[in-house]
């Protein structure tokens, strides 16, 4: 073996010793590749399991916690729901068409092996200043490869965001959250279990793409980083369409043990990860492997991460009732290899032993570290925005820069190119605060929605992590739904940086507090470290993908408003801090002072304010305020029926902190003049703040004195922005 | 001068080609046994007007190849150019 | 009432369209899988949208040889009723049950939005459950609809009153097609090919207020419960 | 024999073609202004095994455009078919 051989696998001096030591003698090259994948940050975890360990991952709802390829939730009657975000940064920032397209289709077998269909998807998107040429191609191509593979494949994409800012631009954030449905009694489980049974790999053969993706996952990107071609995969979303369907007829015969898909570090790390979860060992010979190119080598074919395949372990004897499943859908399914009991990982190359290592060592045995931190420099010198810098003199203007914002703006220009109603199941789909799903046959439905701001989590990651998950939660109630659990996407930069990891701990320190207070527990994720480039590292972004459950399908709520002469409500306070908004970066350019406060208590009863609000069906409209503040949240509410409002609010606050400040756990509803009284009491028995601000009226947006605009002119710039800097 | 160029871009070796794999089975099924494989790309004709030497088209066609004709992470391309009769 | 829903591998619209079939209008509905050669007796035959093999190639061109759709031209051509939705509607064309071609959509882009599109000819077995020159709306969801047909072709189509729907306007039209064409029907009225998607606008909670692909369905149904050839 | 065939697909004259249109925009939208005209189709390579006779290939290659790779409602097709090496 080469000298240094453990640095092309992208492992240490240190844990190259702990493998010789572990395995009591020197690995082969392939071994050592094996352990490479394996003990890479993307498959083993080894600088974030330490702080994930204190994430809540138990509720009522839940039926799967983190472990398996995704969690699952119960939403009664026997049915359930898996979920799971994933991330496709650095594949995306060189290929951003077939980089954000693969990451479609792994998240969504990672959904379909738990026995789930899956019936939707989201995007979380990140991206420099649309200005940048290079951002364009890689905004463009992201959504088409989404909207391709997506699309094609026939799920529904739903919902999702897009923020556009600077420290994005040479590392673009791709996270894709697929959701399914099952019944209690399809879960499938990515276990091998009892000797002599058959392993198998099904769907596409094996090539020499993707070798080695997961180390690439698992590395800045450098100017190098279009040099990594072997990298790069070309997606076929219509064998994954033939798999997906296969595989769930596969799990429905009872002829299966467990399913795993081949994700990053195909081979090795699903047929590790399913032996060592059912505390057996595994043997294959790669010989049998069917594959695409001519004379790969052992190390090749364990390590590539060609897409669209599955590892499966049926009960012996049932390889025909595989074989024909598969046969039926014209894919391949071939015997590879069979379970043992001696827990090893046994790699045969025609018979001869290439590799063989204790499952458990590769799974579960990866080095853990816990890494040094230190309170970024940058967070000392925050404070209070200099309110004289950012005075302004014509609101109405402003709002209608901050609705042209591409932060901002109208997501139609993408969530057009995605098919959103396929299915047939979409009640609300992308643009509003949560997509709605009805579940078939039943008069329930669920809601769906992502949420980070990054800024927030740059400027105080304890803080912007909690928000994150108060955000999807609100998203959710405002929908009319009640927040079941989350998944979360972990985007930081490089966690050897000891600022770095104190944001990344401060961010999850925020999750778990928000989810312990709203009772959402966390049933899977995602981290995605090393989000860097030249110019340094991305804003922390803990992507929280929630799902929540609406009891019936007439609970659900829509943000815009219904009728002229509506009363509108705003549930919460204002507070007078503008720290951290998207105003900021409008009037200097740079997102910066103190994120907004948040009080946990108070962000509970704002939205059990509202579910019973909508329990008791006084709710016409309900909309959260997120970016832009109270200004934009009106607006938004505004455009779909063409309507305007008259708002006339007295608050001790700075005009712009009312309009554009963008304090927490607000809620801004509609109600019928008839319920008036209805939805006070129930304001005033949830002892929460609130206030009439002003009522619907037709066409024209009337804040205070402050502003006076037509809600078209409104519409048509919100809507055309993003097309326009294309 | 006038040029007439044809560019034929394909997968890189070793890149999945989802399409040619598509096109191979249709063949079959169809009773063309005989194939034996297929790769799908793209083909354009471009004229381009008004360049006097041969190295400074060729220059260009390259240059629009690399910068948006193929995807150099990837594909491969070709050009024929010719010039265009009177 | 029998209908028959074609699978085709990458097909994905066809439980869309059997659930409204069989759900909302009572057909007794089967998924024929594309590997079968025969056909049993079907009142009318779907093909579903979605991405027939992928749609690699051209759209709807390797679906086309498909083993069932020997049948399916003997059935369409014996003057049975077939409805095309989107892929459908390529497959279709391509295997020259209706004339013209599908170009990819003019922007380039894959579309999906609700679309006004006004109802051309109201005297077919599927659309006479509307008024003549309605306006209604209906989603689309493809990257491929920019129908084609030439001048000779164009004028047939007019002449014989072939053009059943059309984008309300050229605002309206999401693909570039030709005369805002939407949908069309072969010369005996028994063949419909479109672009939108009635299966997602039949139910009232999908589809709040505006069901205007059920009326497409009922059309269907009515004629089959009033018998016999209702060939426009 | 085994034959190597190039095949390329376009759209017929006088169709208009949007990814042409959309190409040659990109071009100009890069500085390329000599660019006049651009057509964008489909490139193939299929290897076709076992046939001794050229015409017979021929012959093959031609019925396969027709049926499947091109649609002769819209797109012509140009082929050239080579004889393998060894
Ligand atoms: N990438 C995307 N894909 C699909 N839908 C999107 C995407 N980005 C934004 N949307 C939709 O646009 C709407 C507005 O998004 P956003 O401003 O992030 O909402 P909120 O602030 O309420 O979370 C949402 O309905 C969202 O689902
Ligand atoms: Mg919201």
């Amino acid at each position: 073996m080469a000298e240094n051989g453990w640095e092309k696998e992208g492992l240490t001096k240190e844990e190259y010793d702990k493998i010789v030591d572990l395995l009591k003698r020197k690995p082969t090259d392939t071994e050592l590749g094996i352990f490479g994948v394996m003990w890479s940050e993307h498959c083993s975890y080894k600088n974030s399991k330490l702080v994930l360990k204190d994430l809540p991952t138990e509720g009522e709802c839940v039926l799967q916690g983190p472990g398996e390829n995704a969690g699952i939730v119960d939403i009664g009657d026997n049915q359930a729901i898996s979920f799971k975000i994933e991330s496709h940064n650095h594949p995306s920032a060189v290929e951003p068409f077939q980089g954000a397209a693969t990451g479609i289709g792994g998240i969504i077998r990672d959904i379909f092996t738990m026995g789930a269909r899956p019936i939707a998807n989201l995007n979380s998107l990140r991206f420099g200043n649309l200005n940048n040429k290079r951002v364009q191609y890689l905004f463009k191509g992201v959504v088409a490869g989404i909207s391709s593979y997506g699309n094609s494949i026939g799920i529904p994409t739903v919902g999702g965001e897009i923020y556009f800012d600077d420290v994005y631009e040479g590392n673009p954030l791709v996270n894709v959250m697929s959701v399914g449905l099952l019944d209690h009694a399809d879960i499938a489980t990515a276990t091998a279990r009892g000797a002599g049974n058959p392993v198998m790999v099904v769907g596409a053969a094996t090539g020499r793409d993707g070798i080695k993706g997961a180390s690439f996952a698992s590395d800045e990107l450098t100017e190098e980083s279009d040099e990594d071609r072997p990298a790069v995969q070309v997606g076929d979303p219509f064998l994954e369409k033939l798999l997906l369907e296969a595989s769930l007829e596969l799990i429905k015969s009872g002829a299966l043990i467990g399913i795993q898909d081949m994700g990053a570090a195909g081979l090795t790390s699903s047929s590790a990860e399913m032996a060592s979860r059912g505390d057996s060992g595994i043997e294959i010979d790669i010989a049998k492997v069917p594959v695409r190119e001519e004379d790969m080598t052992s190390y090749e074919i364990m390590l590539s991460e060609s897409q669209e395949r599955m590892l499966v372990v049926p009960k012996k004897g049932k390889e025909n009732v595989v074989k024909d499943i598969f046969e039926k859908w014209g894919l391949h399914a071939e015997v590879i290899g069979k379970v043992t009991d001696d827990g090893m990982l046994r790699i045969l190359n025609d018979g001869n032993k290439v590799a063989e290592i204790s499952a458990s060592l590769l799974a579960d045995e990866a080095p853990e570290y816990t890494r040094e931190t230190k309170k970024p420099e940058y967070l000392r010198t925050i404070k209070a925005v200099n309110r004289e810098k950012i005075k302004s003199d014509n609101f109405s203007e402003d709002l209608l820069k901050l609705l042209s914002s591409p932060t901002i703006a109208s997501k139609k220009w993408v969530y057009e190119q995605y098919d959103h109603m396929v299915m047939t199941n979409t009640v609300v789909g992308p643009g509003s605060d949560a997509a709605i799903l009805r579940i078939e046959g039943k008069n329930k439905a669920i809601a769906l929605t992502t949420d980070c701001n990054g800024k927030y989590c740059y400027l105080n990651p304890y803080r912007g992590g909690a928000i994150a998950v108060c955000e999807a939660a609100r998203n959710i109630v405002c929908s009319g739904g009640r927040p079941l659990a989350i998944t979360d996407g972990l985007n930081f930069g490089n966690p050897m940086d000891p600022e770095i990891y104190w944001q990344f701990k401060n961010s999850v320190q925020g999750i778990i507090e928000a989810c312990q207070k709203l009772k959402t527990p966390v049933i899977g994720g995602n981290v995605s470290f090393y989000n860097e480039s030249p110019k340094g590292a991305i804003d922390p972004t803990p992507i929280i993908g929630m799902v929540g459950l609406l009891d019936s399908i007439s609970e659900q709520v829509t943000m815009d408003f219904k009728k002229e002469g509506d009363l509108i409500y705003l549930v919460g306070k204002n507070i007078d801090e503008l720290g951290a908004s998207q105003y900021l970066k409008l009037k200097i350019d740079k997102v910066d002072g103190i994120v907004p406060q948040l009080d946990l208590d108070l962000e509970k009863r704002v939205q059990k304010t509202v579910r019973s609000a909508v329990k008791e069906d006084v709710i016409k409209s309900a909309h959260d305020c997120s970016e832009g503040g109270l200004a934009v949240t009106l607006a938004e509410s505004c455009f779909e029926n063409g309507l305007g409002i008259n708002v006339d609010i007295d608050e001790p606050i700075s005009d712009e902190a009312l309009l554009f400040g963008e304090s927490q756990s607000r809620i801004v509803v509609s109600i019928a003049p008839d319920d008036l009284h209805k939805f006070e009491e129930i304001t005033v028995s949830n002892s929460v703040p609130y206030m009439k601000i002003g009522t619907v009226q037709s066409r024209e947006y009337k804040f205070n004195e402050l502003i006076n605009l037509d809600v078209g002119e409104m519409k048509s710039k919100w809507e055309a922005a993003i097309e326009v800097s294309l | 001068m006038d040029w007439e160029v044809k560019i034929e871009t394909k997968l890189k070796d070793g890149i999945l080609d989802p399409q040619g794999k598509a096109v191979k089975t249709g063949l079959k099924s169809l009773g063309y046994e005989n194939v034996d494989s297929v790769f799908v790309g793209k083909y354009m004709e471009i004229i381009i007007k008004d360049i006097s030497k041969k190295e400074d088209a060729s220059e260009m066609v390259e240059d629009m190849c690399k910068k948006l004709l193929a995807n150099p992470v990837i594909e491969e391309y070709k050009y024929e150019l010719n010039k265009m009769e009177g | 009432m029998k209908a028959g829903v074609v699978t085709f591998p990458g097909s994905n619209c066809d439980h869309d369209v059997y659930n409204v079939l069989s759900k909302i209008f009572s057909f007794d509905t089967d998924l024929i899988w594309h590997q079968k050669r025969h056909l049993n007796n079907y009142d009318l035959l779907v093909l579903p949208g979605g991405f027939s093999y992928g749609d690699y190639l051209r759209s709807g061109a390797i679906a086309r040889f498909a083993r069932i759709m020997d049948s399916v031209i003997d059935f369409a051509l014996a003057g049975g009723l077939v409805l095309g939705i989107c892929n459908g509607f390529q497959i279709l064309l391509e295997s020259n049950l209706l004339p013209g071609a599908m170009k990819v959509n003019d922007n380039l882009k894959f579309v999906c939005k609700n679309v006004s599109l006004e109802v051309n000819n109201n005297k077919t077995t599927f659309t006479n459950h509307y008024c003549e020159n309605e306006i209604i709306e209906m989603p689309v969801a493809h990257g491929e609809g920019n129908y084609y047909i030439d001048k000779k072709g164009l004028n047939s189509l007019i002449d014989n009153n072939q053009i059943v729907l059309r984008y309300a306007n050229q605002s309206e039209n999401p693909n570039g097609s030709v005369e805002n064409i939407a949908g069309i029907s072969n010369n005996k009225g028994n063949i419909l090919g479109l672009m939108p998607h009635p299966e997602r606008c039949s139910e009232d909670i999908i589809s709040p207020g505006r069901r205007d692909g059920y009326r497409l369905f009922s059309s269907i149904v009515a004629n089959l419960k009033a018998g016999g050839e209702q060939i426009g």
